[in-house]
């Protein structure tokens, strides 16, 4: 049987489930499994009721299931509300002193969480340890690997020592108490190094590859942690970091920054995106590259602040007056966010334009293992800038002129005695303002121009399953995971289904597209969202039929069980 | 080294009307930069959207016409990226003061390098007469039948703000001008160079005439010290029959961009792009 | 004949150009023609070169012409731009002391204006009423009409009687020499009496009359005489009009005064607008009726600030982050303008939504001619209020009752001891901030249900020419005037062509519209972009295949021949 | 006439952390309420977001929790629409002084007749602690790693943009605070109350022992007098090992609402909708 282990630890905000849930999956991904986890949590610092999800697999996975095989309950609601989704061999774990009545009711296995924390680590706070180390004495884990986590996540040497001791206390335990080691094979796991991380890290890692020099950005949830950790690294790889007043002059800042020639990001969410959809337009007017990371959260307004939706495709898409080129993407997953990001620094300075990196809270606050990024992979394109030989004879630069492909040199000031000028304006081919109607008209049809190239540029949809099939499932960006899994069941089921699944999301690779979804089949778009939204830009890009979607808009991830009822429902 | 003269500077040909007090201010402009000797493609100016916000186009050197009250955030990003650059932010008391009127308090505060200059004329000129900030109290204009609401001291709030630079100059007095606009961009840290400027389309109270009849300079009080915030402070609360120009307040503090171990040795534009140096990082996440 | 008089009239910023068109069409208005008159400008107050058309007809006109019968030039560049244009009996006049040179080239009809006006009216600066005069007594105008409009436009006494001498002079002066009165039939002209106004003074009549009671705007071209207008008669009709810091401010305000209970309005241009997307995902959550006038103009970002353009529908359909029911609305004409800014007023309160009425700088400056608004057709419509009988019981009021129609009961603050209580955040019914899962989908789906609602109070496309047709041409908002021309053209000339023209273009009427224009004909869309944005609407929400589109994007209006031009190169 | 009791205002749960310092502000502002015996139907409270932007569903009144920043232009619009209800603004100091600084600044000089309570932690609380425009100069926060630039002043601004009513207090002095909150509601035109508010899961520096150690009242000092705007200013520029708490500056001066003639009479919202109105204005057009 495949490994399909699934643990949720759940408790009040401040209690830590996120530190536990953290160092489990930590573990199994250094033992060499595919691990998946995700955060579901309130806006709030303290109480309220947080959960993390990890699920433990020796394939590819990348969604959650709401069936539970091991539980942590670190308070009483946690037992309520998760026990439950137990699966048939599900098995919650809790402190020894639970109410009696709730330790019958759902069969709980309880230890002595502080009172082994107290005893072993002279620290009731320790429990915590103590329930890391009591779900993985039930799986006989490698407990090496285990003290090696716990040692990396605790800084000082004393923390670590006792946090040690405190899960070894709990491994003991629960190993021979609770031995569940034979229902869950870990044994015949592959110990192959992948990293485990959340889609903020994959980007913000993307983005420092990429050569991202500056970042102005407004702290707003799901993106703040990628603020933080570039932060964290600025001096070191001599970036500079900016949170300023807010959104509007982040974005402004970081065009001021590229026009200085630097490769400049801003971060943020939907309400902060909304704020500078005026500046997207700069950014194509005067035609220089900006890279946005708009994490979509449930909307509208400020909605729902710590949970997902896919609902700005197409105000990404259209934001902003007026007309001009822009490239959207959606990665899929931790590693596709990396590449992704990387791409989106090239197209944004090969085209000189804006371009939009859409993750959602459920990429960017979920971990996943990937596969260790091989750098010598990472390809920079800056465009077209001036050669040497240019910019010697250049006596009057002209920044926005008039090519075959769009796309003018690009000089930056003092890179040599060539003036950059630029104006949000209509302009001339020289950066100056101007009324009439032929200049006008040229300079649009140039930066339209632009969308030629881009579009031979953005990748085909990945196909996963058979290049055709009866049913395509149609998907994009952060819902893969589910939506890879739905196809796979379906299939086990009978049903002649592909996935196709969208990463490169705009301006849409529309032949591609055609040829892979063209024909007889049925097309079912899925997404997070209420209307549909990539479903009628597919349609309106391609003519191609929508046979139906898949929707949800809770705020809450898919499952592959939600999405397969769904179609079921559906099907013919 | 290069000498710099007036004609290196010379751009298009204006579109503001004749006699507007726009042109003392790009003259003054013209004659600070040929006396500081700053070469055009050392120069970077950004504006913002209004008559104010034409400036770029009438000079020649390095420009970004950015949106209206947009001009503070692009250039000091620009400036971020390349701290080599001289750079000056221009625009209108609306376009400055109203619809960019946050981006300017945080970056007094910060303390940016640049120079801003605002050409307050105290109306809406470019969208033909409407109030502005710094329209009297009581002005009445299209939008405003009954009367401006209070207008506000942009001195005031850049001494509150802690601005390292504060000054006022007039438009009517071109050499006065541009000694300010020299001090300003000579002093380390964000200047802020509010300047008087009639515009005799829509501005038909707050004329050449009534400026000129009450400034009176700064540097020829003699005991005034600029130095000092509280004397700054009421200094600027001045408005009526009497109109100080001059350095107001002039503080040395540090400049944002000193303080970020980044930028302390080469610009960031010239920082070579290596993608093999996250290497590092990615153990962490194994 | 018809009758189809084509007026120019040119010169700098400053000179009056505009004074004298605008004096002119409304002379002709007032004798009873058809009048439209339009305004071509720089952004610039003195200098450059501007002109004012206006079109003379005895049937509707809203559209411009190439074609120039009379030329006023008020300078030099007047001549050169505009005489190559003149029509087969076209004419020039202009001031006596013409360069002989161009008098003889273009054969100008020269006028002492200068010395008349100094002559006769004691006064060089009087010129351009002897212009005024001169061009009428070539057409042998009603005098007295002519009078009666001078002496209203100038206010004081002394300045109306030298105006009034001055014309005197110029007509007397062109009657005798340059009699036209044969060419242009006038004395058939019936005489009723017709409103000349602007799309903006349209607009603004409207929302007063539709009781709206606050308005906060931040001045933006073209809408900016929104604001001048109401605020001009804000102390007599008991109106709040605020300039704010920017257009944030702006909408949030009028978001404010809404939840406080009156009719609250916005008007702004697509950079204004673009501030405000934010803010209209505000007025979606909280379910607070608010209208916004998106005065089109040329973009992105700055653009041309005073040419027009239709560039901005998709971003209005779509703005803002996540989803929630708006509507659109697009007038085609002054009158509409009027009409359908009150219809927007209702729809906002009815739904609780935001509206947003898309003009665009050729609809907000150009002058039309409309039968004068009969007063007891506006409907007024304030959604759903309390019934006294509710208030008196409500204990517990719920701003966001769930109803079978999505649409909740409002109370307003202060109107009874129910208390009002909204959120930006996902809310309980109550308005108070959740995070689960179940009131979230029931809150979406509550909202989403009100564009059941709304769709079905959108009006279906106006047709004109027959109901069905092998063609049809297909436009939307303020280019009507051309495209309504262009068919009429193209039918004389034998094609079986008519017009589908779209004033409420959002959400589509989907249904009405199929019927409308289903079947086997072709569908070509005509408007003022480059990506023929309504064009992929409307394939998007009916499936209807569009077989070509005619586009323009030099910021300068449609003219009938430039439609016919395009559209004849693409028909079969 | 209805007597207003503490029950009356009770709402929902607060989610805040124990030991936060706007359970302080929550209980002073019912209870300046009470005082004042306000009822809750006649008061809207207008709030951005962040941690202080939840106070609204902790109180039972009219409410509108309004964007992040944004708490003032729906707070002022409400007001003009409707001049008999009490209005009250409130916001984190993120909220308020950097995406809201625009509106705050503007809204003090046109003088709208509201409170406006920020709740200063001087730390972005809600988005887990990140540096806020009073963050102390030189404050480690995950985005300023470096430390954070030099902090604004709030008092300082706000006297520049003459405000109307300038307090501060400390969400440790309860009464006190009660107290500044009912002259605050008291005063006609725009009160500003900066509020030192303990955040103890963020902010480790500014705690409760750090202000309390610091504060000390105005209303002690002899010789303090808050309608001296020199003395004023410069009091508000103190901030060290001595932190005043009182009335800093207090100046009687015209209402925005009280200079429109739209709203002489009753309020907007009680005017009578009448398109027949307009038929006057129609002949200017034929
Ligand atoms: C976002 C936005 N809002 C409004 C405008 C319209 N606009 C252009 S210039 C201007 C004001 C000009 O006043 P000021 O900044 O004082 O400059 P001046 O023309 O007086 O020099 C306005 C409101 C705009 N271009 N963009
Ligand atoms: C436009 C926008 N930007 C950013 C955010 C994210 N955000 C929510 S609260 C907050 C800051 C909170 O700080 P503060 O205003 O000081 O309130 P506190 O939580 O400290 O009380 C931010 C940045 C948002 N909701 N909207
Ligand atoms: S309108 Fe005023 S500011 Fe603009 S150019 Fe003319 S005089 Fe100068
Ligand atoms: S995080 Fe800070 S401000 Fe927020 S509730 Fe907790 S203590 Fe209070
Ligand atoms: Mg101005
Ligand atoms: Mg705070």
């Amino acid at each position: 049987m495949a490994l399909d282990l699934r643990i949720v630890v759940g408790g009040e905000a401040g209690q830590g489930a996120q530190t536990i849930g953290f160092i489990l999956a930590k573990a199994f991904a250094r033992l060499g499994c595919h691990v998946f986890a995700d955060q579901d949590y309130e806006s709030r610092i303290r109480g309220g009721h947080n959960f993390f999800r990890i699920r433990v697999r020796d394939s590819h996975v990348s969604a959650v299931s709401e069936v539970i095989d091991i539980l942590v309950a670190l308070n009483r609601e946690s037992l309520s509300l998760h026990c439950p989704r137990l699966g048939e061999n599900g098995v919650a774990i809790a402190d020894m002193n639970t109410d009696p009545e709730l330790v019958r009711q759902y069969g709980i296995l309880t230890v002595p969480l502080s009172d082994l924390a107290a005893e072993k680590a002279g620290n009731k706070l320790m429990a915590n340890s103590v329930a890391i180390g009591s779900v993985m004495g039930m799986l006989g884990f490698n407990s090496e690997i285990l003290s090696g986590v716990i040692k990396d996540h605790f800084q000082s040497s004393a923390i670590v020592e006792n946090n040690i001791k405190a899960a070894r206390a709990g491994y003991d335990y629960a190993r021979q108490r609770y031995d569940r080691s034979s229902s869950y094979d870990l044994s015949s796991i592959m110990r192959i190094e992948r990293m485990l991380l959340n889609g903020n890290e994959s980007v913000a890692l993307g983005a420092m590859a990429a050569g991202c020099k500056f970042l102005a950005a407004y702290p707003m949830t799901p993106s703040t942690p990628i603020i933080e950790f570039m932060a964290a690294n600025a001096a070191d790889f001599a970036t500079v970091v900016i949170q300023p007043e807010d959104e509007i002059a982040a974005i402004h800042m970081a065009i001021g920054a590229a026009y200085s020639g630097v490769r400049a990001m801003t971060v943020t969410s939907g309400g902060g995106f909304s704020l500078m959809v005026e500046a997207l337009g700069l950014s194509g007017m005067t035609e220089t590259p900006v890279v946005i990371v708009e994490g979509q959260r449930a909307g509208p307004a400020i909605g729902l602040p710590t949970r997902t939706e896919q609902g700005d495709l197409l105000f990404a898409v259209n934001a902003s007056h007026g007309e001009f080129p822009r490239a959207v993407f959606a990665p899929s997953c931790a590693e596709d966010g990396f590449w992704l990001t990387i791409k989106a620094f090239n197209m944004a300075e090969k085209y000189q334009i804006p371009v939009i990196v859409m993750t959602d809270h459920h990429l960017a606050s979920s971990y996943f293992t990937a596969e260790k990024f091989d750098l010598s992979g990472v390809y920079i394109d800056r465009g077209l800038p001036l050669s040497e030989d240019e910019m010697g004879k250049l006596s009057e630069y002209k920044r926005h002129r008039i090519t075959p492909s769009g796309i003018s040199p690009r000089a930056l000031p003092m890179q040599s005695h060539a003036l950059v000028v630029t104006d949000s304006d209509e302009h001339s081919e020289a950066g100056h303002i101007i009324e009439d109607a032929e200049t006008r008209t040229r300079m649009v049809a140039k930066r339209m121009k632009k969308l030629e190239g881009l579009r031979r540029d953005m990748a085909p949809p990945h196909v996963f399953g058979p290049k055709t099939a009866d049913i395509s499932l149609v998907g994009w960006g952060s819902s893969f995971g589910a939506l890879h899994e739905a196809m796979g069941l379906l299939r086990q089921q009978g049903l002649n289904i592909n996935l196709v699944h969208f990463t490169e999301v705009w301006p849409l690779p529309a032949q591609e597209t055609t040829d892979l979804l063209g024909g007889d089949r049925k097309i079912y778009v899925a997404e997070n969202n209420a209307t549909g939204q990539f479903a009628r830009l597919l349609n309106s890009e391609t003519g191609l039929k929508i046979s139906g979607t898949v929707l949800k808009y809770d705020g809450r991830p898919f499952t592959s069980q939600y999405i397969i009822d769904r179609l079921k429902g559906m099907l013919p | 080294m290069t000498v710099v003269n007036l004609q290196d500077y010379a751009g298009m040909q204006p579109a503001w009307c004749p006699g507007c007090g726009n042109f003392g201010i790009l003259s003054a402009l013209k004659k600070a930069l040929v006396d500081l000797n700053i070469p055009p493609y050392n120069l970077l100016i950004v504006s913002g959207i209004g008559q104010a916000g034409k400036l770029p186009h009438y000079m020649k050197c390095n420009t970004f016409n950015s949106l209206h009250g947009r001009a503070i955030p692009v250039a000091i990003g620009a400036k971020m990226a390349n701290q080599e650059l001289t750079v000056i932010a221009v625009g209108g008391d609306g376009d400055g003061y109203a619809e960019g009127g946050n981006h300017w308090i945080h970056a007094m505060r910060r303390n940016h390098d640049i120079t801003y200059m605002v050409h307050n004329n105290q109306i809406y000129a470019l969208t033909k007469g409407q109030a502005s900030p710094t329209s009297d109290t009581g002005f009445i204009t299209g939008t405003t039948p009954e009367g401006s609401p209070p207008q506000i001291n942009p001195l005031a709030l850049a001494i509150a703000a802690d601005a390292a630079f504060v000054a006022r100059g007039f438009a009517g007095d071109v050499d006065h001008l541009a000694g300010l606009i020299k001090q300003a961009i000579s002093h380390k840290g964000f200047a802020l160079l509010d300047i008087l400027q009639p515009c005799v389309s829509f501005n038909h109270i707050n004329t050449y005439e009534w400026y000129s009849k009450r400034v009176y300079k700064l540097e020829e009080e003699k005991k005034y010290n600029p130095a000092d915030k509280t004397m700054a402070f009421n200094k600027s609360i001045e408005w009526g029959d009497r109109i100080p120009i001059g350095i107001v307040y002039s503080k040395e503090r540090p400049v944002f961009e000193s303080t970020l171990k980044a930028l302390r040795n080469i610009p960031l534009v010239k920082q070579p792009l290596e993608p093999g140096k996250i290497q590092k990082l990615l153990t962490d996440f194994s």
